[in-house]
């Protein structure tokens, strides 16, 4: 990789128009294509949101999460739960679903942070299983077992703004996908995303380092769980049911593919590989049963011929990366 | 090797000029009888170290005799079984590495541990983490004050590139960069975080002759602005040529310390290290 | 590098858009479309399958006839939910958005049909459940939502106010597997129950749940073998219950078995083995093979002929009667307007003779008319009614 | 007292499975510090192989061996089978990737399990299959009160057998001992004559006919099964493996009895539905206290 201030200099044109390109093309897409391909496309929000927010714990942290899905139930389940038993308005409920799954990634997290690799990623499966089993033998009478709850309302504000058909729901996911990914690219560029990366390459380099790696890996667990916590509370509005089948351990590993199919710690990269995982089965499902095999076969080829991922994050290019700082940029 | 002494020898010469501008004695970092036991090894045996404000000491002694086991647990990444680690009068006991860094300690690897898939100018950033505070909100929201902080981060890291020599690999992923680089750039990565102790191990390892006079040249610069440093070092031309105190260590006990010229001529450091080890050395 | 990510983009976004237009592709005018939502994939794919042969079976045996509104063939159009509730609304969409689709025939699995029935009701499309038994589908007030299955709570109430006493029991296991039907059939039947618990003459001396993915159901038949009922009633599958009946067997539980509807097939005989399987009952409304009337035996003769068996599953045949149900409704009432046709089925429709007997609907959007009856496995696999008046 | 003996014995002969299909998931770590997802579906191809084995080849099989033969033949080949497909995985894909570190083998892993699981489905169907009652006899016994099936015994014995096969492999002989080697360092392992590639090849082999022979037990022990159940079985198995301490190999069987006791226990004291429940926080609990599982090494942190 040459570091030659022109070649950056024009990727970062390049790269400019091409964000605002995609930009447009996400805002115009839905007064081309029909209402089931909206809804796809609603779906493929979700799951970038959910790749975003598994990426800050596996792609910048490097730490194995299998059981993300468990933030998102808790999330889902916040929303469904406060919302038919109190009627608490949805908009509320979304920060709320943030918190609640937040806490709960905080409060699970903390004992177990210290294992390594491997045993960091089944007790995250555990953990999800066991969010999920537990959801489906209805505690408390809460959760209304495998059935799940329904009858959730859709998101407004007053009576202007209500998000009731697919069109606004695309919006409204694409929005939010939108600001989240603003947040993270800050975050990216700031010394929290620096330290995350430093605990990723060699954690006891980045402990002497002066960072506090516990706290930060928390701080990724809790961020992580509290952006699934907002795909929850907005996936259960638009289905206006959660149950428990959604939240499979299955659907945590499509979750790690998204991320490592994308290129661990790129946003780009994220968004490829929830739009690899979300549109493939719908693109495939003429194939009927033999779908998921060429699902399969994709994945593996994929490795094989792109392990980095399909965009993987590129370093060494920090001096256009600033999209904002640009003062005293160019003269160090 | 007779060439070399000669040339320890010299070493020790202009060392003793050096010697009327020493600073005051003031003791920066001090251990007290620090034990540390890995299983039935006893790895550390109430060990005694000082090293004086302002002055290189250095830590040798052959293979397996302790010296990295010392340096981690005064950095905090090993607990101490029994003894203390006072920094500036104050005890280190419990702390962890990153609050050690912060109280003013920054170490090296002997084993270089670059954050190898960042660029030189990010591993030199991350070293300065202790010295900012902006948070997690600030810095999703790109608050002024986080912009202004960040760019301050990032002028330091740049000045500290320059200072090691390594300006032109800034956007280099670490690991990419020729091996002696990588050990500048760890050195600049500890000295962003503004330490007052400098903490070095084995840090003219792998570098050739050239480079280990660099290497000289530039850590004496830096005790002209007033860094302590405390090094483990198996070169004895750099032990000989830079330092103002030297500790000998041996299976876990200290065995010797003094003035580099006392300790050349200890016979009892010439038989436990030099003796034996000389032909170990690299 | 650059240019081949921004290619690699482009055609992503084309294969999109190229796909998005085959979604709007223009209307055929001769066949009626009926859409199946079914799980074609995952682990219900069962279930998918079979609903996909019966209402190909019944469809063909509808064009055979001539077709309807006067010589239109009826096309059926399969959409997956692969039995997930979100991949079930995308489905829905699916079929929703292909605007030849006329009304759907939708799902396996009440988790499902909840989120899918509320698209359909969103997009004003008549949509027929018939594998979904939960109470609340039907009492949500949906306009276009109807079922051709049972509700739980009739069969719960034909457990309590007939099997019970048929067998003169007192004490009373009942075991679900935490399924959305299945725990559903087994709180309802708990519910029926509670008027004789209460009198003093029954007794529910197990109620508990088991996972349908393990195997090995010994340690929960344990605890219920200590507590000696005297009938048990399952509330499951029947891929589970095949392992239950054996296991339960083979350590000794002596109770008479009673499977709810979703229990014995032919797989169920299968898993179990014969010996063991001789001798369960089930309650449940409609087995195919006891149905002798004409538009049974016609399906059955048509089924057999194409896949040398009968369904296994008990739901498929109630797509099959969807399919009946709603190629009726379209050709009587001469309309493929939505409105109509649900203004049809819910008003008008009245003892329509279809595959598993007469079929009406209440106002709700439930079956009217479905009677339930208890089997009991013969030796040589068949089943029989027991008489329980 | 009967009961908590006959629970315990269904414990152990659930949990005999787990061991079984912990096995490979640990061998295959320890010297590929690899995950093998499809290891599980690969258990389930073993089940299918088998009773496909049992079905066409059962009449034949049981004239020449007996009926007990036949079932160990069936036995043997789907082992034979499942190694070859364990090994064909290993080549199309993991090898390719092995040097790029490990997490994109993860992806290849849950890619080929979606492909097993799949073409399991593609092939046998959909339905669930039961291995015909003609082919597995069912004899119950009662030894002093405890009730326990003839089958249930046979599958114990077999384990055990299987496994202590593999212990004295792994332990005694000089290949066991070259695959100890290449878990500890694999590089020096090399270095010291090795053949890396057929250590490899052996437990890319071993690990899935272990889980093979397991799958088709399984079905003789419960008759049912379905093209879904490598995803379960494999889960708890995996569970299994770092509960005892991933890459140790008495740990996976250790791992695995205890698996399945703690499950019976859960269930016999807790609650069937909450059994999971707590078997994953038993896990949990395990890891907190000793983060390298029951019996696996102390990692001392180099540095």
């Amino acid at each position: 990789m040459k570091s030659n201030k022109n070649i950056n200099q024009k990727n970062s044109i390049f790269k400019n128009w091409l964000v605002i390109l995609v930009a447009i093309l996400f805002i115009a897409l839905p007064f081309i294509i029909n209402a089931y391909w909206i809804d796809v496309l609603f779906f493929f929000g979700i799951y970038a949101l959910l790749g975003l927010s598994l990426n800050i714990v596996l792609g910048e942290v490097g730490l194995f999460d299998l059981g993300h899905m468990g933030f998102m139930a808790i999330g889902a389940y916040t929303t469904a739960i406060l919302n038919t038993s109190f009627g608490i308005p949805i908009i509320i409920l979304l920060p709320i679903s943030a918190i609640a799954a937040g806490a709960f990634a905080w409060l699970v997290c903390s004992p177990i942070i210290h294992l390594k690799g491997d045993y960091l990623c089944i007790v995250t499966i555990g953990m999800g299983e066991i969010v999920r089993l537990t959801l489906n033998n209805n505690p408390f009478g809460i959760t209304g077992g495998s059935n799940g709850v329904f009858g959730i309302d859709f998101p407004s504000l007053g009576s202007i703004f209500v998000v009731d058909n697919s069109t606004k729901f695309y919006y409204y996911i694409w929005l939010i996908v939108g600001l989240t990914i603003v947040g993270l690219v800050n975050l990216q560029r700031s010394r929290i995303g620096r330290a995350w990366n430093c605990i990723r390459e060699d954690e006891v380099a980045a402990e002497s380092t002066g960072i506090d790696v516990r706290s930060y890996k928390l701080l990724a667990f809790l961020l992580g769980a509290g952006l699934a916590g907002v795909a929850g509370n907005i996936y259960a509005t638009k289905l206006m049911i959660v149950s428990p089948e959604s939240f499979s351990f299955m659907e945590s590993c499509m979750l790690f593919c998204i991320v490592l199919i994308g290129g661990m710690g790129s946003i780009p990269g994220v968004l490829i590989g929830a739009a690899a995982i979300s549109l493939f089965p719908e693109v495939f499902r003429t194939f009927a049963q033999y779908r998921m095999l060429i699902f399969g076969v994709a994945m593996v080829i994929m490795m094989i011929f792109r392990p980095g991922g399909i965009w993987p994050r590129k370093r060494g290019a920090l001096k256009f990366e600033s999209l904002l700082i640009k003062a005293g940029e160019e003269n160090g | 090797m007779a060439k070399d002494n000669n040339n320890i020898a010299t070493m020790i010469r202009s060392k003793q000029e050096n010697k009327e501008t020493d600073k005051t004695n003031k003791v920066v970092l001090e251990t007290d009888k620090l034990t540390k036991k890995f299983g039935g090894l006893i790895a550390v045996n109430n060990f005694d170290l000082k090293v004086s404000q302002g002055q290189i000491s250095s830590l040798i002694g052959p293979n397996g005799a302790g010296k990295t086991t010392v340096f981690n647990v005064v950095t905090g990444i090993y607990k101490a079984d029994s003894g203390k680690v006072l920094f500036q009068g104050e005890d280190l006991a419990g702390k962890k590495p990153h609050q050690i860094i912060k109280k003013g300690i920054a170490r090296t690897f002997q084993n270089i541990r670059l954050f190898s898939n960042m660029t030189c100018l990010e591993n030199v950033m991350a070293g300065q983490h202790c010295r900012s505070r902006e948070g997690t909100w600030s810095s999703i929201l790109q608050t002024p004050g986080q912009r202004k902080e960040e760019l301050e981060i990032k002028k330091n890291a740049e000045d500290r590139l320059k200072q090691v020599g390594l300006w032109r690999w800034r956007d280099e992923l670490a690991k990419n960069i020729a091996y002696g680089n990588q050990r500048m750039l760890e050195i600049g990565r500890a000295l962003a975080s503004n330490p007052d102790l400098l903490i070095l191990d084995e840090p003219s390892s792998g570098l050739n002759d050239k480079e280990s006079e660099d290497l000289i040249v530039f850590l004496k610069s830096l005790v002209k602005e007033n860094l302590t440093i405390l090094l483990i070092e198996h070169d004895m031309n750099v032990v000989m040529g830079i330092s103002h105190w030297v500790t000998v260590m041996d299976e876990g006990k200290k065995i010797a310390e003094g003035l580099p010229e006392d300790i050349y001529t200890n016979p009892q450091v010439i038989e436990a290290y030099l003796g034996k080890d000389e032909e170990e050395e690299e | 590098m650059k240019s081949k990510k921004f290619m690699l983009i482009v055609s992503v976004l084309v294969l999109v858009l190229g796909i998005a237009s085959f979604g709007v592709m223009a209307a055929d005018k001769l066949p009626v479309v009926i859409g199946l939502q079914g799980p074609i994939t995952g682990p219900y794919a069962v279930e998918g399958e079979m609903a996909k042969q019966s209402v190909e079976i019944a469809a063909q045996m509808i064009n055979d006839k001539g077709g309807i509104l006067g010589g239109r063939m009826i096309e059926i159009r399969v959409a997956d939910d692969a039995c997930q509730p979100k991949a079930g609304a995308l489905a829905a969409m699916k079929l929703i958005t292909q605007k030849d689709v006329v009304a759907a025939i939708q799902t396996y699995g009440s988790f499902v049909v909840l989120p899918a029935s509320d698209v359909y009701e969103k997009f004003k499309k008549v949509n027929i459940a018939y594998g979904a038994t939960i109470t609340d589908l039907t009492e949500r007030g949906l306009k276009y939502f109807f079922r051709t299955c049972g509700r739980t709570d009739t069969q719960a109430k034909f457990f309590a106010d007939k099997v019970v006493p048929y067998f003169n029991a007192k004490k009373i296991a009942i075991m679900n597997n935490n399924t959305s039907f299945s725990v559903g059939l087994a709180e309802e039947t708990r519910a029926a129950l509670k008027s004789r618990i209460d009198a003093g003459e029954v007794e529910i001396v197990y109620f508990d749940a088991i996972n349908p993915e393990e195997t090995d159901f010994t340690v929960p038949l344990t605890k219920l073998r200590e507590t000696n009922p005297d009938v048990f009633y399952y509330t499951g599958h029947f891929p589970e219950a095949g392992l239950i009946i054996r296991q339960a067997r083979e350590i000794g539980i002596e109770a008479i078995f009673v499977g709810g509807d979703a229990v014995v097939n032919e797989d169920f005989i299968n898993i179990a083995g014969i010996e063991y399987a001789k001798g369960v009952y089930q309650t449940q409304e409609a087995l195919i093979e006891y149905f002798t009337n004409p538009e049974a035996m016609a399906f059955k003769e048509a089924y057999k002929a194409k896949y040398n068996t009968l369904p296994s599953s008990p739901w498929s045949v109630y797509a099959a009667d969807a399919l009946c149900v709603l190629a009726e409704a379209i050709d009587k009432s001469g309309s493929t307007d939505s409105d109509v046709i649900a203004d049809y089925l819910r008003n008008k429709m009245e003892n329509f003779p279809s595959i598993t007997g007469p079929v009406g609907f209440d106002e709700i959007g439930d079956r009217v008319g479905s009677s339930i009856n208890l089997y009991v496995v013969n030796a040589d696999g068949s089943s029989s009614i027991c008489d329980t008046k | 007292m009967k009961i908590v003996l006959e629970q315990l014995l269904n414990g152990l002969t659930i949990g005999s499975f787990y061991a079984l299909i912990a096995l490979g998931y640990s061998m295959v770590y320890g010297v590929m510090k690899l995950i093998n997802f499809a290891h599980g579906d690969l258990f389930a191809l073993g089940s299918y192989l088998g009773y496909t084995l049992l079905v066409f080849g059962s009449s034949y099989a049981t004239v020449t061996f007996g009926i007990w033969g036949g079932m160990i033949a069936a036995m043997l080949i789907a082992a034979i089978g499942i190694g070859i497909a364990g090994t064909l995985i290993e080549r199309i894909a993991y090898r390719p990737i092995y040097s790029v570190g490990r997490l994109p083998a993860v992806v290849s892993a849950l890619g080929a399990s979606i492909v097993i699981q799949n073409g399991i489905m593609v092939i046998w169907g959909p339905r669930p299959q039961a291995y015909s009652s003609q082919v597995v006899p069912s004899v119950m016994l009662n030894i002093g009160g405890i009730k326990i099936t003839l089958m249930q015994i046979v599958v114990l014995i077999i384990s055990f057998i299987l496994m202590g096969l593999l212990f004295y492999i792994v332990q005694k002989t000089t290949f066991g001992a070259a695959i100890r080697a290449c878990a500890l360092d694999r590089s020096t392992a090399a270095l010291m004559g090795i053949n890396i590639e057929t250590i490899i090849f052996f437990i890319f082999a071993l690990g899935p006919a272990l889980g093979g022979m397991a799958g088709v037990m399984v079905g003789m022990y419960y008759r049912k099964i379905s093209f879904v159940m490598g995803w379960n079985y494999g889960l708890k198995a995996f569970t299994a493996t770092i509960l005892g301490g991933i890459g140790n190999i008495p740990g996976a069987m250790i791992g695995g009895l205890l698996l399945g006791v703690l499950e019976m226990l859960g269930s016999v004291y807790i609650s069937t539905a909450y059994k999971d429940v707590f078997v994953f926080l038993v896990l949990i609990l395990v890891l907190i206290f000793r983060p390298t599982g029951l019996l696996g090494e102390k990692i001392a942190e180099k540095v």
